[in-house]
């Protein structure tokens, strides 16, 4: 399978005053295929944001190299993004922080069809696509709930008619009722639109339930990779395994999680 | 409190978010409505009225010298008369006419020149913002007064070069907020996934950042309205500031001091600024509490 | 945002011990940035007044001299030549940061004096006054700025708020017109300007404080006299400082009673008086200190109408007076002055900082 | 509290001055404040009897003029004794007023072309380059203070520029007059103790306190008995001040306030330098409102020799008020209402008034004769600045008499120093200058007339108009007895009682 | 404050009476809290009916804004300034028998709360104060309620972090809440809500701020403690699937009332109440994952 996504052996570090640098992605070294949902677990600080980030080109690497559709992912500057790397888009996981206050849902979503060229579908359809009326466009994110915030900005990363969408803890801030419907419904939208997916999260159960791969990540590195059966049921590594079993189950029987 | 606050783009206490009818924008009618802010409005209301009609309302021409000098208040000079035999009650009402537009004037500017270079300062960071804000920084160290005074003192006295020497020293505390605000806003998530669409800086700043930051900035502005005309009037007071016959307040509180025995040459115009002043602060502290508490922080940390 | 060092907490925080144990002297490492800091701005206080008065459109030898001899070129030279005006004025600017670096602020053309000496003078009279007005709108201002937060929206509240905002609201030079007035020519209650009645002989000069220095000296009389003229000045600029002090400690107070720890410190059944002054207190130091320090150096500079009206004969009146004349060398050494005590203090306030939050002392 | 009350030996007496002091360094000091300071500290070769500035009376020395005005020959005049005990000898004198010559300090100018030399151990010569009829009354003026030179040259005096001895001076006095330095603060105070060793009558106050009080609060100090004396007051400050605790002593000022006009045709703006716009001005001037404002005991001066002084002149009908001449003439100036910029500085008062007021007042009149005035303000310093290089349009300032005699108002002619700062250059009107150099020339009695011919030339095509010769109050607390004014030292502390 | 309990107010009762051997723990009966909002009064809680036994976990669930913490808050006293609040809450400790918590003057609720009612909150590093030491943070409390000396109380909080499993605990009480991970300061505050052994321990969503491994030792932590110590445990979380595994029986709220109160596996398998159907249906349906020993024992461990 071709990759849209490929990471190799990167490394990102952040200065810190008066400490030596962290290095905070650690010679990362992975590939996100064609349509494929790939998710990307671990603890809180382990790095899978500062690897999101630096795959939209957010943060300068520090060693390796990102590569989308085999060119070189280039830092993000001053300057406006160039148009091949708007094909990457990602869904934030603060739905109250990732849609602009001050402007309506549906110039927000144009901006999304605006930064490719090319026939993007109409705002009305990907408000569909995401399951919300098409006269909400008209509305300010103010109005709406955190779920219905959550599915605008898929329609408006989905607006740039990306390749690579990445879901950067998209459900994190959600209530519970909402983690699974949401992430499902990130997941059919990208198979229906052969997008892939680079889905992070820190809740193992919902991983398992989307993606086709899942990575688990510690410490700036990937300790381990599989299909999501393979490390769901049969975990190889040490860590996989506690933080499999640290997952409460809601059976009704009173397992407490091992810690 | 509702959780709003915590869902704020640092996301620091709650991982959820609250129910979306609990969000609302920032500025609540139900401010208005306070006592204080009731008077302030009205008395703003009141001064904004006299400066439009000041010839219908006020009883003579206020540079009219024909009337006996130094008369204490009587009805037909309800003010009393000044050194020269002009009625100070009309001098205080066209007072309104210079001071409310020139504090407009200075604010406005100082806001517009410290905001623009406070957002490039948080927008560009790194070397940008360290060499903007160690300026704003050597301008907080040296006297706001003093700095003012020689402005005044060389480039000569006259209203507007009481506005630029005051303009000088106002515009770094704009600029710390609206850095500190930009440099909060820059990494919002919002910010992010625009520049993600390819918004380039002048877009990224213009949209998304500055209509997100602009209340606290405007709320700023109205609690530093009531500063602006105390400086404004301190700095005629000094005789640094209005030119004779022009009635400005500090300018006539200053006639005043010449004469001590006849107390109402000071006595009106310094009630006229302390009202106007008054007035804005009450506007403003209700604007303020208004606001967020997250960006009401940034405001209170610097107006000083 | 908070990154909580993370992984199996057990683990991590044995090698997050020892970490923390081997950095040496963070505090000293923090205490010399600052300084350098401050010594940089200082600099830049230097800078920026030097360019300044070299700015400073007029003639200062024109100012200088009097009506007959600044038509005589003779004595014009003389005097250009003695204030080293006729070098170029980049050599002025390290001439004069040498001189400065002696302690040598030049010679004050209005008042013939060692500017230094002249400022050895003011400046102890505006800081009298300063610390004056410091320590009782401390007391006032937080105290009431306290009481504001915990009544919040109460009554007391909004007469504490309106008082503040009132506070900050009078034109200080009217208001000192008002008192003067009312105080003194009406009632009579208070003495007139200047700093001690004219018969009083000032105490030996040891601070340049005259209650202070009376104090010392053990004359009561002159200190009882110092504290009397030290009422109305200080009543004025205390009102002002209050307000502010007011708003900013009640803004930071509250600030900190939105807290979770202050809940959790009420929760754990604390006393109320614990929970204020241990938990709360504590917490809205540092923003409460910054103003502090802010009004202090507000207060310096900002005594200039109040020294005007009362005839204070400290830093305001000194400045006012050299920045009409432009007499230069007076308006650098003020600014200069003013500059390191206001840089003094922020430093101050930073390793105060350093000193109580733990944050700073041992990160 | 501090009226009158009894510190040490003797009794205090508060004087409330508002402040331009300098230095009190005789041979520097040229302002008002420090011409009360060095008078009451130094005695001076000559000098004047209380407030008569009209006949120089023997100080020190006593003189003798030669008939030419150009050699004066001073003896010394009995015994005077410095502070410190020593007496005061020829030797002292001459010192002295080398130095004032030698430093360069801004007094120096009033011994320009004179040669001091001493002839014997009692006799000094004063040798003029050319006829110098003003000295004797230029020999009073406290800057020309004898000192001690024995002592101050061991504190770095000298009669040269290297002279060093300002900042010994003013901690410690070296003069022989009634008093002594005992503290001195430029900015707030100057306190007096006795000379123990003074010639004269022993003053009546064993402690005088100089005191920097502004204008108007040393009226609230006078009232509140915290002082007895009030120097700075106006007449509307003083109005009902008479009887009771306090008491107004009026004199007549001898500042002259006057208008000038521009003559360059660079700062003219094409209007002020046309003899028919300065005839609308001076008919346009309402004199009356001037004098109210300037209050009782002003008047208005014929010229621009104050009326103390020889050669001083009354107001006639020409410069009196009316708006049709002055419409008429207006019109015959080709005036087409340009605005005219009328300097003044802002931060200084002359006898408790402000030039604000009068600047004022005459704009308001002159717009109703159709002259449209905008006032420009300044502080003091950068007013002077503009006006000494005669870049003004016009404006209104003061003449203050740096010695009582007419000759020093000669510098109001063409191509002199006030002239020129009308833009008056040399040359720019000769019959004015005619005028000038007869009143220099004249001696003895023909001098009045000379000055007095001289200023009416002035007024007809001169530059400048002279407004108004303020009066002087001084008030004090009902138990001073004794107070004289003086036009050269304001007040003499010493002869207060 | 309430103004009803007022009226009944007969304060506390140092050790219970004779019925004591009754129940032990807490019970809210008909709470009611409203505050003065925008637009008029609104009811936050309408009517809770609760009970906490002793020596078990009841856990309270609800979305978001359903008014789980205004329930916690409200039992000790907390409630917003300027809210009504009315109903009873009994507490019955070993020491102490309060009828009506709510009609406590604030000496009377500063004895009892921190001494039999306890709370721990949300984020660990928000509800320890950055600037005093956790020993200070660990004793205030002790000493005030309990009166003991400075030494003993810092003995005691060495065995209280002990307690915990707070690492090398003695070093720690010297130490500031910045130097500790977020697991460890949810450690310490927990000990802090156990230091005067209180009866009834309030838990706000003790875990939503921690990673799971994190959450997995907390919510061992809090099950052991109410197992050892007997405490009542009132568990605050919006999180199913941790009510499941450490509540004994389980509350739903919804919308300021408790809809529905039972058994943990009757609750999650067999919900009666819709709404609470509507919260199990959204679950992420998952077995429990491979690597975890599935162990029947722990299944029941009471
Ligand atoms: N801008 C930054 N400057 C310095 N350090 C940073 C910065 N951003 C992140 N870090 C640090 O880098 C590490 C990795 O952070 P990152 O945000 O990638 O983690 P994460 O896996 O996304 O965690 P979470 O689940 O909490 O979002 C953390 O230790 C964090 O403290
Ligand atoms: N201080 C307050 N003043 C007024 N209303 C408040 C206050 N705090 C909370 N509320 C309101 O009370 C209701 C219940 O809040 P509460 O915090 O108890 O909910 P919760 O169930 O704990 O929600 P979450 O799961 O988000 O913590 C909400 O509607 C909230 O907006
Ligand atoms: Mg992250
Ligand atoms: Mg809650």
């Amino acid at each position: 399978m071709p990759a849209d996504l490929e990471f190799d052996d990167v490394a990102v570090s952040y200065r810190q005053a008066g400490r030596a640098d962290l290095r905070a992605v650690d010679g990362v070294s992975l590939a996100l295929h064609e349509g494929e949902v790939l998710g990307l677990v671990g603890e809180s600080g382990c790095g899978k944001s500062t690897l999101a980030r630096a795959a939209c080109g957010l943060e300068p690497l520090t060693g390796g190299s990102i590569r989308f559709d085999g060119e070189p992912v280039t830092r993000l500057g001053r300057g406006r993004r160039p148009q091949r790397l708007r094909r990457i888009q990602m869904v934030f996981q603060n739905p109250y922080a990732s849609l602009n206050p001050r402007r309506r849902i549906g110039s927000q979503i144009e901006d999304g069809r605006r930064a490719v060229t090319g026939n993007a579908p109409p705002v009305a359809e990907l408000l569909a696509d995401v399951g919300l009326e098409p006269d909400v466009a008209r509305r300010y994110p103010h109005e709406f709930s955190g779920g219905q915030r959550q599915r605008i900005a898929i329609a408006r990363a989905l607006a740039a008619m990306p390749r690579v969408l990445i879901g950067d803890e998209p459900i994190a801030s959600l209530d519970a009722s909402l983690q699974a419907r949401i992430a499902t419904l990130m997941r059919d939208i990208a198979s229906r639109r052969g997008v892939s997916l680079l889905f992070i999260s820190h809740d193992l159960s919902v991983v398992r339930m989307i993606a086709d791969r899942i990575a688990v990540m510690r410490a700036g590195r990937i300790v381990e990779l599989g299909t999501a059966e393979e490390v769901w049921a049969h975990p190889r590594d040490a860590y996989t395994r506690r933080l499999l079993a640290a997952i409460p189950i809601a059976d009704g029987l009173g397992t407490l999680p091992g810690g | 409190m509702s959780t709003d606050a915590a869902a704020g783009p640092g996301g620091r206490r709650t991982l959820r978010a609250p129910a979306w009818k609990r969000r609302r924008r920032p500025l609540l009618p139900q401010q208005w409505r306070r006592p204080m802010a009731i008077v302030g409005i009205v008395v703003i209301v009141f001064w904004l009225v006299i400066a439009v009609l000041a010839p219908l309302v006020a009883p003579y021409d206020p540079l009219a010298q024909e009337f006996a000098r130094l008369a204490p208040p009587s009805a037909a000079h309800w003010f009393g008369t000044d050194v020269l035999g002009r009625d100070v009650l009309s001098r205080t009402l066209y007072g309104s006419r210079i001071s409310l537009p020139l504090s407009l004037i200075l604010v406005l500017a100082s806001m517009v020149i410290g905001s623009v270079v406070g957002a490039i300062a948080g927008y560009f960071g790194r070397v940008v913002d360290e060499v903007i804000m160690r300026i704003a920084d050597l301008v907080f160290a040296f006297p706001t007064i003093i700095l003012a005074m020689i402005v005044a003192a060389s480039l000569g006295p006259s209203l507007l070069n009481a506005v630029i020497a005051l303009l000088v020293v106002s515009w770094p505390s704009y600029a710390r907020v609206m850095r500190s605000l930009v440099l909060s806003a820059r990494g919002q998530e919002y910010v992010v996934a625009g520049r993600l669409l390819g918004a380039g800086t002048v877009r990224s700043l213009g949209r998304d950042i500055l209509p997100n930051v602009a209340a606290p900035v405007l709320v700023l502005a109205t609690l530093d309205f009531g500063n602006a005309i105390l400086l404004l009037s301190g700095l005629s007071f000094l005789g640094l500031g209005a030119v004779p016959p022009t009635p400005e307040w500090g300018a006539m509180v200053s006639d005043g001091v010449q004469q001590f025995s006849s107390w109402w040459l000071a006595a009106f115009p310094g009630l006229a600024i302390f009202t106007v002043v008054v007035a804005f602060n009450f506007v403003g502290d209700a604007l303020r509490d208004a606001l967020d508490p997250r960006t009401a922080e940034a405001v209170s940390e610097v107006s000083v | 945002m908070t990154s909580l060092p993370s992984s199996s907490d057990v683990e991590l925080a044995a090698t997050g011990t020892s970490r923390a144990g081997r950095r040496r002297h963070p505090l000293l490492r923090y205490v010399g940035i600052r300084l350098g800091i401050s010594v940089l701005l200082l600099i830049g206080v230097t800078i920026v007044t030097f360019v300044l008065s070299n700015l400073v459109p007029a003639d200062p030898v024109q100012a200088a001299l009097g009506e007959r001899a600044a038509g005589d070129p003779k004595i014009v030279a003389a005097f250009r030549a003695q204030q080293g005006l006729d070098k170029p004025v980049v050599v002025q600017y390290f001439i004069y940061l040498a001189h400065l670096l002696q302690g040598n602020l030049g010679t004050s053309t209005q008042t013939h004096n060692p500017v230094a000496r002249d400022l050895a003078v003011a400046f102890p009279a505006t800081a009298e006054l300063a610390l004056f007005v410091l320590v009782f709108s401390i007391v006032i201002g937080l105290g009431l700025g306290l009481i504001a937060a915990l009544r919040h929206n109460r009554l007391s509240d909004q007469v504490i708020r309106v008082f503040s905002l009132v506070g900050i609201s009078i034109p200080t030079f009217w208001l000192a017109l008002a008192f003067f007035y009312l105080f003194f020519y009406v009632l009579g209650w208070a003495p007139g300007t200047g700093r001690l009645d004219p018969a009083t002989t000032p105490p030996p000069t040891v601070t340049g404080m005259y209650t202070v220095d009376a104090l010392l000296a053990g004359q009561w009389d002159t200190f009882a006299d110092a504290l009397a003229h030290l009422v109305l000045p200080g009543a004025v600029l205390t009102l002002y400082t209050v307000g502010l002090l007011i708003r900013f400690s009640r803004s930071g107070v509250l600030d900190v009673l939105s807290q979770d720890y202050v809940k959790a410190a009420r929760a754990k059944g604390l006393p109320a008086r614990a929970v204020v002054f241990r938990y709360i207190l504590r917490g809205a130091l540092l923003p409460i200190l910054t103003i502090v320090g802010l009004a202090f150096g507000s207060l310096l500079s900002g005594t200039v109408l109040t020294e005007q009206v009362f005839g204070w004969g400290g830093l305001g009146q000194y400045a006012y007076k050299s920045a009409t004349t432009l007499d230069l060398p007076a308006v650098m050494g003020v600014g200069v002055v003013v500059g390191i005590v206001y840089i003094a203090i922020n430093f101050a306030i930073d390793v105060v900082y350093g000193f109580i939050d733990p944050r700073v002392r041992v990160q | 509290s501090g009226g009158g009350s009894n510190a040490g030996g003797g009794k205090t007496l508060v004087v409330d001055n508002s402040f331009d002091l300098k230095t009190s360094d005789p041979a520097r000091a040229f302002e008002l404040t420090g011409s009360i300071v060095d008078h009451a500290l130094y005695e001076t070769a000559l000098t004047f009897k209380g407030g008569d500035v009209t006949k120089p009376v023997p100080g020190i020395m006593s003189y003798k003029e030669s008939s030419d005005d150009k050699t004066l020959t001073l003896t010394m005049n009995g015994k005077h004794y410095f502070s410190n005990g020593d007496p005061v000898t020829v030797d002292d004198v001459v010192f002295s007023l080398k130095r004032v010559q030698g430093i360069a300090g801004n007094p120096s100018f009033l011994l320009d072309g004179v040669t001091v030399t001493k002839k014997d151990d009692k006799t000094i010569v004063l040798t003029s380059a050319s006829a110098n009829p003003a000295l004797p009354s230029i020999l009073p003026n406290p800057s020309l203070g004898i000192v001690d030179a024995k002592a101050l040259k061991k504190h770095g005096g000298s009669t040269t520029k290297s002279d060093s001895a300002e900042s010994y001076l003013n901690k410690t006095s070296l003069g022989s007059g009634p008093y002594m330095l005992q503290s001195y603060n430029v900015n707030t105070k100057v306190v007096f103790a006795p000379n123990p060793h003074y010639a004269g009558p022993k003053p009546a106050y064993g402690k005088v306190v100089l005191e920097n009080v502004a204008g108007p609060t040393q009226k609230i100090n006078v009232q509140a008995g915290s002082s007895q004396v009030a120097l700075d007051l106006n007449a509307d400050q003083v109005k009902g001040l008479s009887g009771g605790k306090t008491r107004v002593i009026k004199g007549a000022s001898p500042y002259l306030i006057y208008l000038w006009f521009n003559q360059d045709a660079a700062y003219s703006g094409g209007v002020t330098d046309k003899p028919d716009f300065l005839t609308a001005i001076r008919r346009g001037i309402d004199y009356s409102k001037i004098l109210s404002l300037a209050g009782e005991g002003a008047t208005q001066p014929g010229g621009l020799v104050p009326s103390q002084f020889l050669g001083s002149i009354k107001a006639d009908a020409t410069d009196s008020h009316d708006t049709a001449a002055a419409k008429a003439a207006l019109a015959r100036s080709g005036y087409a209402g340009q605005t005219v910029t009328f300097s003044y500085p802002n931060d200084i008062t002359v006898d408790g008034i402000q030039m604000e007021t009068f600047a004022q007042a005459l704009q308001a009149q002159w717009k109703a004769i159709g002259i449209n005035v905008s006032l420009s303000p300044s502080p003091i310093a950068t007013f002077l600045d503009a006006y000494r290089g005669g870049k003004l349009q016009s404006g209104i300032m003061y003449w203050g008499p740096d010695y009582p005699d007419p000759s020093d108002y000669l510098v109001f002619n063409p191509g002199e120093d006030l002239g020129l700062r009308a833009g008056w250059k040399a040359g720019a009107d000769p019959t004015v200058t005619a005028a000038e150099h007869k009143a220099a020339a004249a001696l003895g009695d023909d001098r009045a007339g000379a000055y007095a011919d001289w200023q009416r030339a002035q007024n007809a095509s001169g530059p400048f108009v002279p407004l108004v010769q303020p009066g002087q109050y001084v008030v004090t607390s009902s138990n001073i007895t004794s107070l004289q004014l003086n036009p050269v030292w304001t007040v003499d502390l010493a002869a207060i009682k | 404050m309430s103004r009803v309990g007022r009226g009944q107010a007969d304060g506390l009762t140092e050790s219970p009476g004779a019925d004591a051997a009754d129940w032990r723990g807490l019970r809210i009966g008909g709470l009611t809290l409203s505050v003065r909002g925008k637009d008029g009064p609104s009811e936050i809680l309408r009517g809770v009916d609760l009970r906490v036994p002793a020596g078990e976990v009841t856990g309270l669930a609800g979305e978001s804004g359903s008014g789980k913490t205004m329930t916690g808050l409200a039992v000790c006293g907390l409630q917003p300034a300027g809210a009504l609040v009315r109903g009873t809450v009994e507490l019955r400790g070993e020491r102490m028998l309060v009828p009506n918590v709510l009609s406590l003057r604030s000496r009377e609720l500063n004895r009892v709360r921190g001494r039999e009612v306890a709370m721990v909150f949300q984020d660990p590093t928000a509800s320890l104060h950055p600037m005093i030491s956790i020993g200070g943070q660990l004793t205030d409390h002790v000493r005030h309620h309990l009166g003991m000396s400075k030494q003993d109380a810092r003995e005691h909080a060495v065995s209280l972090l002990e307690r915990v499993h707070v690492p090398r605990p003695r070093e720690a009480l010297s130490r500031y809440p910045h130097q500790f991970s977020g697991g460890q300061l949810q450690r310490i505050a927990i000990a802090s809500a156990i230091a005067c052994a209180p009866s009834v321990l309030i838990a706000d969503e003790p875990t939503t701020a921690l990673d799971v491994t994190v959450q997995a030792g907390v919510l061992r932590l809090l099950r052991e403690l109410c197992d050892d110590l007997g405490l009542a445990v009132l568990l605050v979380t919006h999180d199913l699937a941790v009510m499941s595994s450490v509540a004994d029986t389980i509350a739903v709220m919804h919308d300021g009332a408790i809809v529905e109160h039972g058994d943990r596996r009757q609750v999650i398998r067999h919900p009666r109440n819709d709404y609470t159907r509507s919260l199990i249906e959204s679950l992420p349906k998952t077995p429990p994952p491979g690597a975890g020993p599935y162990d029947e024992e722990l299944t029941d461990a009471r």
